[in-house]
């Protein structure tokens, strides 16, 4: 079966030396010479978060069409990519991501609650709503903050690892970025830098065929995205990142190597963004209804279902029990997030700086003696 | 016809007449640009001229740059006034310095369009007003209207300007309201500002989406016997200081609504450029009503506007200062 | 010392006291700098802690941003701050926004030193004085010293501050003059201006190169009567208003002399704040005396900059409004 | 004999698949299987323009060394790599180039004497005086204003040719960078943008070893330069730029794919820059004299001389005539230069739009007013 035969011809597909890394195929069945063989926990814990991401996307689609949250970017149809990638990591090591990888800080331990008060954006919030939704801060996490620049935080994540690697400690920073990243400035800039020093960075580039409307392969001209390492003298690896299991194999391995010194590698994680790019978006005006029922049947939830229902460790039972559980723990974090207080007006003039400085002490004490906005 | 259907009327406008017009962006194409202002325009005018771009403001700017040095009339979109800094040098740097470089050998008659300003709950990076960074680099025109008229006429005037023009669209106005806008081709010329409300008691200078507060803050004063002139300036640089002058002249007192900082906003060039030509005109000091110098927050977008409930107050402060 | 040595001599004290201290930018390492203020730090403290970076500028701003998330304390150099604008993105929407955006949960102490201004016939882009840019994106603090001493002091408060900070090193002062500078560790803390020059009849506010220009300016005119008050900001953001202030409400008169062109500059900035807050002392109409509203031209460098010869007839002209 | 002996191990040196196009070697014979065959007279010329170069260079060090000009940024070495490759365009075409590559315009008609109105900054020149020396405009010459700032020139280079495409007139455009350009973002968006749109465009990648102190091994991990181009889908031919006949050959090759409508090319023109980064540069302070000592061996010049005496069409005795009448004409055009009036103050404030807005029209009066500088 030719890879490049399964997705639209409209999206770029790379295919690294030795091809991409595959394990479990559409029917959950896996090759056994490329199964990572994880154990069953593992494996379980990866499903259940997939699938609580996805329920929590179709949650926030639904609250943000109800007017109740301003705005929702969703993973749909990435959640392996994004899940099975963050599995990969160790306690001790740093994630970067852009808007779409919650499901990674979720992995790592970030909670509901502060997830729906952010998107909420309410007095509890982190940041004190100062964020859009979907822009989290996890520094317990180790997480870092969310910025909604396309980039950026490619080459803050090397800066943050080669710190690391400086003070000789023993941490990877890892960073997920789209197909439309690689042609900011900020790629060309982290993966030289990190070629260069030898940082111990893993690039993830997570590549689901579009950016916002533009299809991958109009992003570039080259072959393979994962040819650009090349030119940067960084090893690259590629996997499905709709296979769970692949993806887990392949970042462990990018993830082992910058820990034993070898430096930085790109990891190029295939996937397809099935749904809109986020909740202003309207995806029919630019591709195929027919490309992306095509693309549903790599479902990364389907294929690690039947994979774990083929091991038989997992049931319909317990599959409607995760969602209940899922949709009640949801149920009460949205309550209290939309119950809870706005952000004092305190919070516009406050963190800008550590200490507060006299012009905003001043600003803050005309925006709270002034009449308030109607 | 709301800002959005003007300012797609001003391309087209300008596509049918002058084949030179491009139009080149993330997501101008098929999408027809993610507040749609270009939409339909792929369809009429095919790949060459409306071109869908990797995601690369710089590469936006630098491309509509060489291709403006060649001879055509670029207008490049930026997503959002927020993702202007990724296309800074080349503005600042080239764009900018491009004729006075080269001793007029070459002209870079671009247009870049981006969204601007808050209004949208668009938090941190989608709210920014940058235009006094792009006033500060001599070199560059920046223009931003206030509504669709005032937008179809400027735009058009922008692309026909011989030199960089960095339009500013108010995103708050964008769907806010409808009005007439006639068919076809009429031009605003850049740098005259207008008088969106004439008065006599006191000067507020405004643009973008803060002109309509300003309009609606003034009208409510009105009733409290304070008649407010409000100048919509249309175009910030190269400035129409002399309405402003003159408005001040007659009233003695200034105020300014912007929604940038107030730090180093346009407000401030503004007040010093009074001061050095009519200070002895000035009955009350000038009075700036802007965005706090945070950034842009998402929760309380509307605590960080300089909206009508703040202008009021600075208005009737600045008319009883004696 | 000269001030590049005493910029060598901070960064020295800095990093032996503080090995999270590292120094990174093109041509930093064996070098020292284009200007040779690291001259030297490689021999001492490594390639790990020197670093010698390719040339990107988004790439050392980036990079030296993610250093200061994990806890060092990073100060890049940009080659001139000509080329400040490849890094405006991750100044602007990264550096300044850091603490914010993750209710301060992270910070971003990290250093920017770059080379500023005129005086070395640099031409359109060796002479840029980007200030009022920095200044006008909120998060980020702007010094920039007028002398060796306060260069010393201030880059060390610099790099023990809690926040981002643009650290604009005059190049025309550079080597111009030598003084007295302390061995070891002293600081000067950020947001205090300094009066430079005492004086009852006008206030002089400047900073940088421009300092010299201004004491001599006045200096000159106090043979005709005239008694200056030169006050050097030395930190531009947040700026000590209340420095000026006080001296405003002593003068009544205020000129602002700065490099940078005057539209949207600082200076104007500094004008509309003295209208706010001390509009009644205000004798005079403040009076910016800068670069012109051009790009930096290089054969007529002193016809642009607003050199003593500029300053003395504004001051008068200030003295003698009524 | 491996070409990876012959340059310094500090430098980064690229061999295209296939490896380096070379014609000459050392003592001026030609490699039959790649000699491009050129007409006589083109060479000559193109020696001719290379000593012009060189001696040009020595004399503006010269001056510069005696406080009569401001700055100087020569290409001592580099001749072969710039005119040649210049040669190799057609008159329709057009060049972008960075600060070091004034041989190239002067190969496409610019005049001595207006490069050296720009060394003095004068009245008579074309920019009035407004940029430094060594930045050129030469619009006549079909060759673009020359910015200090690194790399922003292949970007607009990218968009001069798309332009020229879509009007569909047959116009190359060439545009020069250095190795350290490659670092730069606009490096980035070039490559791609005109990987994407398959623009008439020719990169000519003038690597010289080092981008002022750091060697171009610093620049990228990459392997080879030239590997940069596939992560942008764009063909890459690589030469001794230190050859004037490969230099030749191999930018013709690209130029002719451009022009048949087949995309941009990439192509690295391996050179080493023998004298100082500028005469602000003490290159003693990072490199080793050794290096630059071996480098002498592949002198392009010498390279050529031979070859053109090999086939007795050069002498020693028109060397000398040559050498005698580029001072005689330097001389004319420094007098000349040196003795022209300074610009026109109001030179600082026209140019900057079309037309003079009112505030420079006021800011020019208060300078021309005012006192004069001292
Ligand atoms: C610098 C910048 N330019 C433009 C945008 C607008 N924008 C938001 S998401 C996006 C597409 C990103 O695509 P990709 O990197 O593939 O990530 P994906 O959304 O597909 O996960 C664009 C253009 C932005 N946020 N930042
Ligand atoms: C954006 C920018 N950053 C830094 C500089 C300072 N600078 C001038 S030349 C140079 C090195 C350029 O090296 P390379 O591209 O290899 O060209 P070469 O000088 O070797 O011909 C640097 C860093 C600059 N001019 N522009
Ligand atoms: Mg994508
Ligand atoms: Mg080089």
């Amino acid at each position: 079966m030719d890879l490049q035969q399964n997705y639209s011809t409209t999206t770029l597909r790379s295919a690294a030396k030795g091809g991409v890394m595959k394990v479990i195929d559409l029917d959950g069945r896996v090759d056994p010479t490329t199964d990572p063989r994880l154990e069953v926990a593992l494996v379980t814990r990866i499903y259940r978060e997939m699938v609580r991401a996805r329920l929590i996307d179709e949650r926030m689609n639904a609250l943000q069409r109800q007017g109740r949250v301003g705005f929702h970017v969703g993973a749909y149809g990435e959640e392996a990519s994004i899940i099975a990638s963050a599995a990969a990591l160790r306690p001790q090591d740093w994630l970067f991501s852009c808007y779409r990888e919650i499901g990674a800080a979720f992995w790592r331990g970030f909670e509901l609650q502060s997830y729906l008060d952010n998107m909420f954006g309410n007095a509890n919030d982190i940041a004190e709503g100062r964020q859009m939704p979907d822009h989290i801060t996890a520094r317990r996490n180790h997480f870092a903050a969310v910025s909604s620049v396309i980039g950026t935080q490619i080459i803050n994540a090397v800066g943050f690892s080669w710190a690391a690697k400086i003070r000789k400690e023993d941490v990877v920073t890892a960073v997920y970025f789209g197909d439309g990243a690689t042609s900011a400035a900020d790629f060309h800039s982290g993966m030289n830098f990190a070629g260069v020093f030898k940082t111990p960075t893993v690039f993830l580039l997570r590549n689901n065929g579009w950016a916002i409307s533009i299809p991958a392969s109009r992003q570039s001209a080259c072959r393979r995205l994962v040819d650009k390492a090349l030119g940067y003298g960084v090893p690259a690896l590629c996997c499905d990142g709709n296979d769970a299991l692949a993806t887990y194999a392949t970042v462990q391995r990018a993830v082992s190597s910058a820990a034993e010194g070898k430096g930085p590698m790109l990891v190029e994680l295939q996937t397809y963004r099935l749904g809109a790019h986020t909740t202003s978006d309207d995806p029919t005006r630019y591709r195929n209804e027919s490309e992306v029922e095509r693309e549903r049947k790599y479902d990364p939830i389907r294929r690690l279902r039947l994979y774990l229902e083929n091991l038989e460790v997992w049931s319909q039972q317990e599959d409607e029990k995760l969602i209940e559980k899922i949709h009640a723990e949801l149920q009460a974090a949205i309550a209290r997030a939309e119950n809870a207080p706005r952000p004092a007006v305190a919070s516009i003039f406050e963190k800008v700086y550590r200490d507060q400085p006299a012009h905003l002490r001043e600003q803050q004490a005309e925006c709270e003696r002034g009449p308030r906005a109607r | 016809m709301n800002m959005v259907k003007a300012l797609n009327d001003a391309l087209r406008v300008e596509m049918r007449r002058d084949e030179r017009v491009v139009v080149l962006g993330e997501d101008v194409g098929k999408l027809g640009g993610v507040f749609r202002v270009t939409a339909g325009l792929l369809e009429e005018f095919g790949e060459d001229r409306v071109v869908d771009t990797p995601l690369s403001e710089a590469g936006i700017v630098g491309a509509a740059i060489g291709m403006a040095l060649y001879g055509l009339r670029p207008v490049s979109e930026l997503e959002f006034a927020d993702f202007v800094y990724p296309a800074m040098d080349q503005l600042v740097n080239e764009a900018a310095k491009y004729r006075y470089r080269s001793g007029g050998e070459f002209g870079c008659p671009l247009v870049v369009r981006t969204p601007m300003g808050g209004g949208i709950k668009g938090g941190l990076y989608h709210s920014q007003s940058p235009e006094s960074l792009l006033i500060h680099n001599a070199g560059l025109k920046v223009v931003c209207p206030s509504n669709p008229y005032d937008a179809k006429g400027l735009l058009i005037g922008a692309i026909r300007d011989p030199d960089p023009v960095l339009f500013f669209e108010p995103k708050r106005v964008y769907r806010a309201n409808e009005m007439e806008v006639p068919e076809g081709d009429y031009m605003i010329p850049l740098s005259q500002a207008k008088v969106a409300l004439a008065g006599t008691d006191i000067t507020l200078v405004s643009w973008g989406a803060m002109v309509e507060e300003s309009i609606a803050a003034a009208k409510e004063i009105h009733e409290q016997g304070l008649s407010v002139e409000v100048i919509d300036l249309r175009t910030l640089w190269p400035v129409d200081i002399q309405s402003v002058v003159q408005s001040v002249q007659k009233t003695g007192r200034l105020v300014i609504v912007h929604e940038a900082p107030k730090a180093c906003g346009f407000g401030a060039e503004i007040v010093a450029q009074i001061c050095e030509r009519v200070f002895l005109h000035l009955e009350a000091p000038p009075k700036r009503v802007t965005g706090w110098d945070t950034p842009f927050p998402y929760a309380l977008e509307n605590e960080y506007l300089p909206l009508r409930h703040r202008i009021v107050p600075a208005l009737i402060e600045t008319a009883r200062y004696s």
